[in-house]
Parts: structure tokens; C-alpha cells; sequence
């Protein structure tokens, strides 16, 4: 899926935030990635890991200490004022985990629809309330709506507002923060499939960031896992979860097998202001050799499309198959009732 | 679905009531606030059609009718609550100085809401600058009783209705801004405040359609506490000389001017210290009422349970 | 590969006090409803299941099912003024019959709580030491305070912290959620409760950490035999932990059976919908949503709940209130139409 | 925590000069300040003589960093009207006033706690309505108004009491009794609300759910939970107890602090006047700054923050 020319590109992030104390915490540290027009990458990581410092930096919520952010060709790591609207705000748009806190509970949903059109003057009163009524047809809300308030809605619809919000400027790139995290199972599908449905329409590129294996699973065509503020391994979705290269990668994907192949990690995970020196993962690492304390393993090319950022790529497996996930194999009755006792 | 039936649809649909609306309805029917309400509204009533009311004038003297306790005990001349040791109406002049005494409190209440949340706001928003410093200003105005400042500057600029009032609303700011600034710093770090940056909204814009809405109830809860506080400083400082001033009389400043004839006619006192201790319970359950509507909270009206 | 990094076992955790016949928690017909600004809430309608002695049981459900408020019935924890009918029997001990200081008894030596968030459970301004003595003291008041701290410690080393000594000496904001709901395991624990009522116990921790506090829960109903019930929404998540499932919906038990049965061959549509749902079993690119949502507790719907929503929906399922009843041996379900699904093959096919 | 205190005690240096800036520019404001300085309807030459040795006829900077210098020696000159030192007559009479507000915030936090608590268990019923409404009642009466009245019922037609200051134990009883009617309302009500919050708290449903007996919840879990805001109002009372002194000791005739300032702005005895309200200004700093502290100890996450 992923074509040539990268809608998006971070090179080198790094984001050091100062704490009480004089100290300085390293959130983000060196992470290089690209997303390509029409894909999803699936950005992984525990809490604590930095990736959503990552999406705050691309759509330039943040600056970055360092490193550069590119987008539609374009550095805009330094941008500001109209050039940063011009350039970032119209075309990169978010989607937040909570669609109760991402909307204003002031404003009814045809206003939070109008926001963008009105902040970028784009098309008359009359056109954009058209161009509302239109956006919410095609995410599946009832125009109606729009004069109501979000509290007024489902969590599942306010994710809708938040999801056509964030494409009424026609955006090339959409960055979502767990979009899904405070729905349910339910409710869940129905947003990641209309996430889909768009996709393919309209064209979008994703980062998607998530903390759900299942789901990055589902729906991205490429996954990037970061650990403590590094990135430590990106590659195609199907071959990072078939052959982890990385142990945390291996880990993570363990969890989806049965219990007997599952690799649980050992203690904690450390604190991001006092991180291990070398390789920061080797605190919990099975496979953790001296050398591993010494030297950072770089992010490196270990196959086409793969890289990984560990001095013993791939020697650490998750045993098995995938569990079997529990696909239901009778249908559901269509058949006419045949005991209509009902009590 | 056609266009037009659609568009028919969105009419019949109707917008939901506006969150003011709503807050009005809960405040309505809450039963303190429903009190509060009624009360204010015969308050300035009252103060509005004091002529009409007012059995007689209120600055007009009468030694021969001096210190009449009031019908109801017997006095003579029909005065409803007696008369003072110069003979004027206590009633007739509770109605005129309950004007002024509310005219203080709510024109005072209002200019340091309006001054205090534009500061607010900045210092809220710009947390390490503005925020700073206004916080430190706090520190220091906090630590000044405001009577002694309030004293030290009449004797200064001379006592007088309309620099009291500036001085009230002038030393008022910083705690309405003070409180605002520290919700302001909550809004901006929400989630919604967020998705208005990446659409590009400019910072203005951001402060007053995203941050103000939300920082509004507690400006207004604010609000109707302070006005009732308000009432009483101008009380307080009439007391010592230094409010309104003669020929002007205030709730205070009848309080100040019969305390020393409590023996002769206590009604004169008695009386319009009850009229300020409405007033502040009436801007007090208002208060009360407005929070409780702008944050319908989930605790229920049941005894908690420790066992 | 050698796994490393699992909670070693420790022997000082010793077995619970209690035991005995009869189920460790039996929940029959119960109702809860709760005072709202509108009129009383349905919470729980005539909610009926059974936790046998050492059985793990998963109450799954998405949110407003009931489930949690199932788990705080049990200890008559529930919001004030909430009204609970039917019977519940804990730990051999009839709750809604007890009168408070028995009740507290119960509470305090055998059937603990393990809550969903551990920051909110453990007290900000007192230290973790105080916090399981306390625990231990009132479980057992004969317990001098230097046993109860040696007793804590134990505990603590039991349930995988590093340095007990030093982290009984820290409040809670200094350490990680992992730790801390050991912490909150491990001051159930230093009661040897016969019952372990856990509210969604991982859904506040990240992957690795949720495996290893599931890990550390199936030891101890191995080890200790302390029967479990773990209120959860994610389905995934206890598949290898519980031995049973019960699957609740807007209030209702719809589904019940060993864990691997009803995953397999669910016999209520919920069940299939919601398994259906999930990203893992999507073929072909999409997930199969189940469109709509679940009826609020105010509404009072004539049939079933799931009516509306359900794949399989007929017309008597509007006007019919299904009531749970036996379908296969071990096996119930709620629904009108349940002996439609097909036979259930052997073993569950796990 | 230390530090912390060191701190916050910058911050009392901060609040001495903004105390003294603000006189200062009071003192400009008012007009000639030579002749503010002088002893009332003083002849010309003595207002410049007073000029003179005052300094005032320096540049303003000058005069504002002796201003300054003056605050932190605490040396604000003679008091017209007395010729003593300003400081230590204010000193004098801070002690009576003291007398009135210590005990008045000793009674005010007992009583609102007991009355907090009560009506916290039991938000619901009547008792507990009442208690509110009783709470909100005391609080809307004018303080100074409610202590008229207990003079003429209590010293005028019972004579149980003095009327006027300066008789030993027994005068204090009336300002006492107003201030702590007044100061109660508030801290009650937020020792109610407080401890609602406190009981909707996760903690207090775990200690529950550990069997913990209830007067334990109570004061154990939900008490420790609820009390950081209510030692933070106690500072706040105190600057607000200070205010309502400088109308009810004149009112009372009592002669303590507030009296004493009262008095020097009528006289225009700008020394004292600057004196006192330093003092005032100072006293309020530092018992906050103490509360903060107390605050810190009481609470380990904000030491900790404070730490890292």
C-alpha cells in the first residue's frame, strides 16, 4: 500500500522536557520514521514511551529539540503563524483518544464542525453549513445532530464528530492519538471501520497510535514499536508480529500467543528520567549481554523494510502460533423459530 | 432521502436548549435558588421603586417625632419600623439606603469580574509570564487586609461613594482573576483546547470561543458571592466614616450613624443590619444555587455510607 | 527460550483460613437499583450466577453491563441509597441478611477487593506500610504490629515487589501502576481471604504488566486456592486466566459457561456479536460491529435487551423477556432461540 | 522542604517591599508628603525642616530605597501623636489584639469541624439541612452589626458584660463571639464539602472494603483526604480576621492593633499608620507561609514535587 513519495517523514526526534529540579527528561530520543500517502503506520509503545510526544511533534503541537519534521515535501519543523496554518494546520489534522474531553462542551456539534472551514475562510456561511451536513452524512451521523451538544451524544458518535472535525479541511495526513481506547468493543468497530471506509475513499495516510496489539494488528500496514523514547523497530505489520526482530517487539507480540509462549518482562518498566545506559531496554531483556550496557544499538536495515534496533536482532522468539482467536464458528440463527416456548 | 425532506427533518429537529438556558432552568429549580431569585428580584424592586414605596422622605426630619419604636410595639405615627433619633422614617430610609448599598455591591462585583477575567485569562494562558506575575501581585495585595488598605486610601483620596466603589472593584480584581487564571490553566491543558490549535484557530480566538465559555460559571459564582461580600465591606468601611457620606446614606451608613444611640431607638440599628444580612444572604444562595447548576454533580442527596 | 522474569513462587503466602462447603459466591435473582435525578436506575435485573470454591469466574461485559456493580453487591459496597433485592451469598455467609459488624468481619478477613485503578485505591497521603498493616490488623486484631509488618513483608515478597521494606516506607505516588496493584493484591492477601473480588484488575496498566498481574492471580488460585472473580470488558484478556464465563449485558447475566465453551460456540448472539467484534477476528478487512447500543438503565425494554441490536432477532424477542436457563449441561444462556446454535463440539475446541 | 521554606520566605520579602511600595506611592499620592510627615497644621518652616531631615528633598529613588531600608530596619520614625517609635507601639498593641484572634480562630475551627462533620454524615436528613442553613445564616450577618447587638443585649440591658474594651477576660467576649459567628460559616461548609469529596473517594471505599470500622474511615482515611484545602483556608481566615478588627476594635473600644490604626489615619500619623499596616501585612504572610508548610507535611505529594 505504501507508494514512493512519503506524505510525512521525522527525522532524528528528540524532545527533552524540563522537570523540577534542574533535571531533564528525555521523552523522545533520536526516532526516525516515514508515512507513506495512503498508509497507516501503527505506532506501539507502553505508557511512558513517548509515542504520543512523537504525534505532537509531526503535527507540531510541540517543537522538537531536535530532529526535523517533513511534510508533502516541505520542512516544516520550524514553521509558525500563517506559514504553520498554511502549511500544517490545513493539511494534517488530529483525532484524540477521549471524545469526551477532545470536544468543546460549549459548543454544539455544527459549530465544531464549522471551526475549521471558518479559522481557514474557506467557502460562505451557507456552504459550509452544507459542507457540515455533507460530512456528517458520510460519517454516519444524522445531520440533526448538529445542533445538539456533545454531551448530548453516545461515546461513539462524539468519536464521529471528532473523526469529521478533523476531515472537514481535506487533510492528507490524520494523527490519531487511541481514537478507540475509551470505547468499547462495540462501539469500537464501528469507528475503526469507518476509519477504514475513509481511508480507502478518500485517500488519507494514518499514524496510528495505539497501545491495542489486536488492533494495530487490524488495521496498519506498517508498525513502528517504540520502547522509553526510542523507536526500536519499524517493518511491514504481518512480519514484525510473524518474526519479532526486537525482544520488546517479541514480547509484545507473545502476548497474543497462548499462555505457555508468553514472555513476561521482567520487573518494571523504568522511569524515563533515569534511563539504562546502552541499549534502554536491557534492564528487562531476557537476551541482555554486557554489551547491551555499554552501546546503544542503532536503528538499522536487518531486511528490506525492516529495521530494528538491537545488537541481537531476532534471538529472542515468542514460541507458537498465534492463539486462536475466538472466532465463533456457529452463525446466528436466520432459521424460523423451532422451540417457541419462550417461557 | 431527498434533499428537502432532509432539511425538513433538520427543522422539526429542534436545537437542543443552550447550556445558559440550561444552567438558568437548573438554578430555577433548585429551591435555594429559586429563593434567592425571589428575593433579589423584591430586593431591587424594592430599591428601584423606593419613591413609590417610601411612606415618607426619607431625609426629611422631625425632632418632635424623634425615636418612635415602631408601630407594630406600640409606637405612635404609624412609622412601620419607628423612627430615628431625628425623626425620619426608618422604613423610608431602609428603601433609599438599600439603593446605594446595592448599587455598591453589584457595580463593584461587576467591573472586578470584567477587569479580573480579561487578567485572568492572559495570566491563565500564559502561565510562566503574565501568570507569574499576577500571582505575585496576589501574594502581596493578599497579604494587606483590605480594610486597612481601604482606610488608608480614603484617608488619602478622601472618603466618597464613587472612589469607594473604584477602590472596592480595583482591590477586588485579583481574586476573581486569581481564581480564574487557575481554571484557565486546567481548560488549556484539556483535550478540546488541543484540537482547536491543530485547526488552526489563533490564539485569540482559542481564549475567547474555547477557554471563556468554560471559565464563565465560576465568574459568575463568583460574581454573586462578592457582590453579597461587597455589601458588607461598604458596610464595614461606611462604619468607620469612611463610605458613603452625608447627605447619602447606605445600609452601612445608617448602621454607623445610629450605633450611637442604640439605647435611645435600637430599631435603627436592628433594622437595616437585617436588611444588609438579607441582601448577603440573597446574593449568598445565589451563589450557592449557580454552582451547584453549573456543576450538576453526581454525589446524591443520600447519607454517605462508612460502615 | 527460557522465560524469564515470571513472578517467582514464593512460599511464605500461605492458604486462606476459611474454606468449607457450598459456593464461594452464589448470586441469585439479584436486583440494584440506583437513585438518579430521574426516578430509580435499573443497574442489575435479576442477576443469577455461581462462583464455585477455587474456580476462577470472569464476569465480562462492555461498560454499564452490571458487572462491576455485581462485584461491590457482593460486599454491599454499592452508592448509598442503592436498593438491593434477591440473595447473595458470600463466602457461606447470607449479605444482604448480615447485620453490619458481621458483614465488616466478612469484609475485613474473607472476601477482599482488588479495584480497577490502584492510584485511586491506595491512599495518597499515607504510606504504603501503614496502608497492609492496617489491612493485616483488621483482618486479624489479635495481630501484634510487629507481626503485621513482618507478615506484610512476607506478602510483599510474595506477590513479586523488589526491597518490601523500602517500598512500605513509600507513598503511593512513588511507584509504577504495576507495583502498585500488587500492592493492592498484596493487602487483600495479608487477609488469607477465601475470595478474591477483582474490578477490572489490569484495564489500567499497559500489556506486558497486565500478563504478569494475570499471571500473578492464577498463581495464587493455584497455590492458594483462593477462588477468584474478575469483573473485566476485554475478553482476550481472561481467556486463559478463568475457568468460567459469565457474560452480562445492560444488566443481565445472557451467558454462561467454562471459559472455553462459550468462547468457542457462544450460545447467546451477544456473545458471537461481541467476540465477533473484536480485531482479531476480522476477515477480510473489516470488523463486524454490532450497529446501535445497549439500552441506558432508565429505558425498560418489553423483550430482550439485546433485541434491537441482535443479528438474529425475532418477532417474539420484543415482547418475550428471556430468563437464563440451561441449554447443554454447564452451559446457560438467555436467549429465546438459543438451542438454534448448532451442537457444541467437544472440548470447547481449544 | 527546606528549600521550600526558603523559598516561601523570599516571598515575605517580596510582600515587605510591595507593602512598602505601596505606602509609599500612597504617601506621594496624597500630596506633599513633607507635610503628610509633619505633625498636623504645622508652620512652613517645620514642614521643611521635617522635609530636610526626612530626606525628601532627595530624588524619589533615593527616597524610595531609604523607604525600603526603613521596612526591613523596622524603623518607621516617631509617632506624631504619641513621640514614641512607631514599631514598638504597634508592637504593644498587637498583643490585645492577638487576644481576639487567636481564640476566635481556636473556636472557629472547632466548631465548623464539629459542625462540618456532623452535617457531612449527614447531608440528607433534616439535621443536617439545618445544620447549612444555620451555617449559611451566621454567615451573611454583618459581623460588626452582630456585635452591636450583643452589647445591647449583653452589656446595655443585661449588664453581664462590659461594653468596652479594657476590662480584662470578660471584654473579650463579645468580639470573640462576633468574630468566630462569622468566621465559622465558611470553613464549616468547606469542611462539609471536603469530606463529601473525600467520602467519594477510592480510598475511603478500599478502607471500607477492608472492614476498617467506621469512626476509622472516618478519621483515618476520609479526614487526612479532605484536610489540605481546610488548612489552606485557615491562613485565608486569618488575613480576614485581621480586617475585621480595624472595624470592630473602634467600634468596641478596644484598644489593640486595628484601633491603633484607625486612629493614626485620622490623626494622618503616617508613621504609625505605615507601621502598622507592615506589621499587619507581615504577621498574615508569615502565618500563611506556615500554613503551606503545615500543608506540605500533611501531604506527600506536594513534598515530593517540591523535591524532584
Amino acid at each position: 500500500m505504501s507508494t514512493h513519495a512519503p506524505v510525512a517523514r521525522v527525522n532524528g526526534l528528540v524532545k527533552d522536557f524540563r522537570i523540577p529540579g534542574g533535571r531533564v527528561l528525555r521523552a523522545v530520543d533520536g526516532v526516525s520514521f516515514e508515512v507513506g500517502r495512503g498508509e497507516t503506520l501503527g505506532l506501539v509503545g507502553e505508557s511512558g514511551s513517548g509515542k504520543s510526544t512523537v504525534a505532537r511533534m509531526l503535527i507540531r503541537l510541540d517543537r522538537p529539540t531536535a530532529g526535523s519534521v517533513e511534510f508533502e515535501g516541505a520542512d516544516i519543523t520550524a514553521l509558525r503563524g500563517a506559514a504553520l496554518r498554511r502549511q500544517v494546520r490545513r493539511r494534517m489534522a488530529m483525532v484524540f483518544q477521549s471524545s469526551s474531553t477532545s470536544l468543546n462542551p460549549y459548543q454544539r456539534v455544527g459549530e465544531v464542525l464549522a471551526e475549521p472551514l471558518r479559522v481557514h475562510r474557506v467557502g460562505e456561511a451557507g456552504a459550509r453549513g452544507r459542507a457540515v451536513e455533507t460530512m456528517m452524512e458520510r460519517v454516519g451521523l444524522d445531520p440533526a445532530f448538529a445542533g445538539r451538544y456533545p454531551r448530548e451524544l453516545s461515546g461513539g458518535q462524539r468519536q464521529r464528530v471528532g473523526i469529521a472535525r478533523a476531515l472537514m479541511l481535506d487533510p492528507s495526513l490524520i494523527v490519531a492519538d487511541e481514537p478507540t481506547a475509551s470505547l468499547d468493543v462495540s462501539v469500537q468497530a464501528q469507528v475503526v471501520n469507518l476509519l477504514q471506509d475513509l481511508q480507502r475513499d478518500l485517500g488519507l495516510s494514518y499514524l496510528f497510535i495505539t497501545h491495542d496489539l489486536g488492533l494495530v494488528r487490524h488495521l496498519s500496514h506498517r508498525v513502528a514499536v517504540m520502547y522509553l523514547g526510542r523507536l526500536v523497530e519499524v517493518g511491514d505489520t504481518a512480519q514484525v508480529f510473524a518474526e519479532p526482530a526486537h525482544p520488546y517487539a517479541a514480547m509484545l507480540v507473545s502476548m497474543r500467543r497462548q499462555a505457555e509462549h508468553r514472555i513476561l518482562p521482567a520487573g518494571e518498566i523504568p522511569s524515563p528520567i533515569d534511563r539504562p545506559s546502552g541499549c534502554v531496554f536491557r534492564s528487562r531483556c531476557p537476551i541482555a549481554q554486557a554489551r547491551c550496557e555499554r552501546d546503544v544499538p542503532p536503528l538499522v536495515e536487518i531486511a528490506p523494510g525492516r529495521r530494528a534496533a538491537c545488537h541481537f536482532p531476532g534471538e529472542l522468539r515468542p514460541g507458537g502460533t498465534d492463539a486462536p482467536v475466538h472466532v465463533p464458528a456457529a452463525p446466528p440463527l436466520v432459521a424460523p423459530l423451532t422451540s417457541q416456548k419462550g417461557r | 432521502m431527498t434533499t428537502m425532506a432532509k432539511t425538513a427533518g433538520r427543522t422539526r429537529a429542534p436545537r437542543s436548549r443552550s447550556r445558559a438556558a440550561e444552567t438558568a432552568r437548573r438554578a430555577w429549580s433548585d429551591a435555594s435558588g429559586r429563593i434567592a431569585m425571589v428575593l433579589l428580584a423584591v430586593l431591587v424592586l424594592a430599591a428601584l421603586l423606593a419613591p413609590l414605596l417610601a411612606p415618607s422622605d426619607p431625609a426629611a426630619q422631625n425632632l418632635a417625632a424623634a425615636s418612635r419604636p415602631p408601630s407594630w410595639l406600640g409606637g405612635e405615627g404609624g412609622h412601620l419600623l419607628g423612627t430615628d433619633t431625628l425623626g425620619r422614617d426608618v422604613f423610608s430610609r431602609l428603601l433609599y439606603g438599600l439603593r446605594l448599598s446595592m448599587v455598591v455591591g453589584v457595580v463593584t462585583a461587576t467591573a472586578s469580574a470584567l477587569f479580573g477575567l480579561l487578567l485572568g485569562l492572559l495570566a491563565g494562558y500564559y502561565e510562566s509570564t503574565a501568570g507569574m506575575v499576577l500571582m505575585r501581585l496576589a501574594d502581596v495585595q493578599f497579604a494587606v487586609p483590605f480594610v486597612a488598605v481601604g482606610v488608608a486610601l480614603a484617608a488619602v483620596v478622601g472618603p466618597g461613594v464613587v472612589k469607594l466603589m473604584i477602590i472596592l472593584a480595583v482591590w477586588g480584581w485579583v481574586n476573581y482573576a486569581r481564581t480564574i487564571a487557575n481554571s484557565v490553566s486546567q481548560v488549556k491543558r484539556m483535550e478540546f483546547v488541543t484540537a482547536a490549535r491543530t485547526i488552526g484557530a489563533r490564539t485569540p480566538a482559542i481564549l475567547l470561543r474555547h477557554i471563556a465559555p468554560s471559565v464563565l460559571g465560576p465568574v459568575i459564582i463568583l460574581w454573586s458571592t462578592s457582590a453579597g461580600v461587597l455589601v458588607l465591606v461598604e458596610s464595614a468601611l461606611s462604619m468607620l466614616g469612611l463610605g458613603v457620606q452625608p447627605p447619602d446614606f447606605s445600609l452601612g451608613s445608617m448602621l454607623a450613624d445610629s450605633r450611637t444611640t442604640l439605647r435611645l431607638a435600637w430599631w435603627a440599628t436592628v433594622f437595616p443590619g437585617l436588611a444588609i444580612m438579607v441582601v448577603v444572604v440573597a446574593f449568598n444562595l445565589l451563589g450557592d444555587a449557580l454552582r451547584d447548576a453549573f456543576n450538576p454533580s453526581v454525589r446524591t442527596e443520600h447519607d454517605p455510607e462508612l460502615w | 527460550m527460557k522465560i524469564r522474569g515470571a513472578v517467582k513462587t514464593a512460599a511464605t503466602l500461605r492458604p486462606p483460613a476459611g474454606g468449607g462447603a457450598g459456593a464461594a459466591l452464589a448470586m441469585r435473582d439479584v436486583e440494584v437499583s440506583l437513585p438518579s435525578a430521574r426516578g430509580s436506575l435499573r443497574i442489575l435485573r435479576g442477576v443469577t450466577f455461581t462462583v464455585g470454591r477455587g474456580e476462577v469466574v470472569a464476569v465480562a461485559g462492555e461498560s454499564g453491563s452490571g458487572k462491576s456493580t455485581s462485584i461491590l453487591a457482593a460486599l454491599r459496597l454499592l452508592p448509598p441509597g442503592a436498593r438491593v433485592t434477591g440473595s447473595i451469598v458470600l463466602d457461606g455467609e447470607d449479605v444482604l441478611a448480615m447485620p453490619r459488624r458481621g458483614l465488616r468481619g466478612l469484609r475485613a478477613g474473607r472476601a477482599r477487593l482488588v479495584f480497577q485503578d490502584p492510584w485511586r485505591a491506595l491512599h495518597p497521603m499515607k504510606r504504603i506500610g501503614a496502608q497492609l498493616v492496617e489491612s493485616a490488623r483488621t483482618a486479624d486484631p489479635g495481630l501484634s504490629a510487629a507481626a503485621a509488618r513482618e507478615l506484610v513483608e512476607h506478602t510483599l515478597a510474595g506477590v513479586g515487589i523488589p526491597d518490601p521494606p523500602a517500598r512500605m516506607r513509600s507513598y503511593p505516588h512513588e511507584i509504577s501502576g504495576g507495583q502498585a496493584q500488587r500492592i493492592v493484591i498484596a493487602m487483600a492477601l495479608v487477609a488469607r481471604p477465601a475470595v478474591l473480588l477483582c474490578d477490572e484488575p489490569t484495564t489500567a496498566l499497559d500489556v506486558t504488566t497486565q500478563a504478569q498481574i494475570l499471571e500473578l492471580l492464577r498463581r495464587l488460585n493455584r497455590e492458594l486456592g483462593i477462588s477468584i472473580v474478575i469483573a473485566t470488558h476485554d475478553l482476550d484478556v481472561i481467556a486463559d486466566v478463568a475457568d468460567r464465563l459469565v457474560v452480562m449485558y445492560a444488566g443481565e447475566v445472557v451467558e454462561e459457561g467454562p471459559t472455553a465453551e462459550v468462547l468457542s460456540a457462544p450460545r447467546h448472539p451477544y456473545t458471537w456479536s461481541l467476540l465477533r467484534a473484536a480485531p482479531g477476528a476480522a476477515e477480510g478487512g473489516r470488523l463486524r460491529a454490532i450497529e446501535g447500543r445497549p439500552p441506558s438503565p432508565a429505558e425498560e425494554p418489553a423483550g430482550c435487551a439485546f433485541a434491537a441490536r441482535c443479528p438474529s432477532v425475532h418477532e417474539i424477542c420484543t415482547t418475550t423477556r428471556p430468563e437464563p436457563r440451561h441449554v447443554l449441561p454447564g452451559r446457560a444462556s438467555a436467549c429465546l432461540r438459543a438451542e438454534g446454535y448448532g451442537p457444541v463440539p467437544a472440548g470447547g475446541g481449544r | 522542604m527546606i528549600g521550600y521554606i526558603v523559598r516561601r520566605l523570599l516571598l515575605v520579602a517580596l510582600v515587605a517591599c510591595g507593602v512598602t511600595t505601596l505606602l509609599f506611592v500612597l504617601a506621594r499620592l496624597s500630596g506633599d508628603p513633607a507635610e503628610l510627615l509633619s505633625p498636623p497644621e504645622a508652620p512652613p518652616e517645620v514642614v521643611e525642616a521635617t522635609r530636610i531631615r526626612l530626606g525628601l528633598d532627595a530624588p524619589l529613588a533615593v527616597q524610595y530605597a531609604k523607604a525600603l531600608a526603613s521596612s526591613f530596619t523596622l524603623d518607621f520614625g516617631q509617632s506624631f501623636a504619641f513621640h514614641q517609635p512607631a514599631a514598638q507601639m504597634v508592637f504593644q498593641r498587637l498583643a490585645p489584639s492577638l487576644w481576639i484572634v487567636v481564640p476566635s480562630i481556636v473556636l472557629s475551627v472547632l466548631l465548623s469541624f464539629a459542625i462540618g462533620v456532623a452535617a457531612a454524615l449527614r447531608p440528607s436528613r433534616l439535621s443536617g439541612r439545618l445544620l447549612m442553613a444555620g451555617t449559611f445564616l451566621t454567615g451573611s450577618v454583618p459581623y460588626f452589626w452582630l456585635a452591636l447587638l450583643l452589647v445591647l443585649l449583653f452589656a446595655v440591658n443585661l449588664g453581664w458584660l462590659p461594653a468596652t474594651g479594657g476590662e480584662g477576660f470578660t471584654s473579650l467576649v463579645i468580639p470573640v463571639t462576633a468574630l468566630t459567628v462569622a468566621a465559622v460559616s465558611t470553613s464549616a461548609r468547606l469542611a462539609r464539602g471536603q469530606l463529601l469529596d473525600s467520602f467519594g473517594e477510592g480510598y475511603v471505599l478500599t478502607a471500607r472494603s477492608k472492614g476498617v470500622a467506621p469512626w476509622r474511615v472516618l478519621l483515618g482515611h476520609a479526614l487526612p483526604g479532605a484536610l489540605p484545602p481546610m488548612l489552606a483556608w485557615l491562613g485565608i481566615e486569618f488575613s480576614f480576621l485581621f480586617s475585621a478588627l480595624l472595624v470592630l476594635e473602634p467600634l468596641l473600644g478596644y484598644n489593640g492593633l486595628g484601633a491603633l490604626l484607625i486612629r493614626s489615619v485620622a490623626n494622618q500619623d503616617f508613621p504609625l499608620v505605615q507601621a502598622s499596616v507592615f506589621c499587619m501585612a507581615m504577621l498574615i504572610t508569615l502565618v500563611n507561609i506556615g500554613m503551606d508548610v503545615i500543608v506540605r507535611l500533611v501531604d506527600p505529594r506536594l513534598r515530593t514535587k517540591a523535591a524532584t
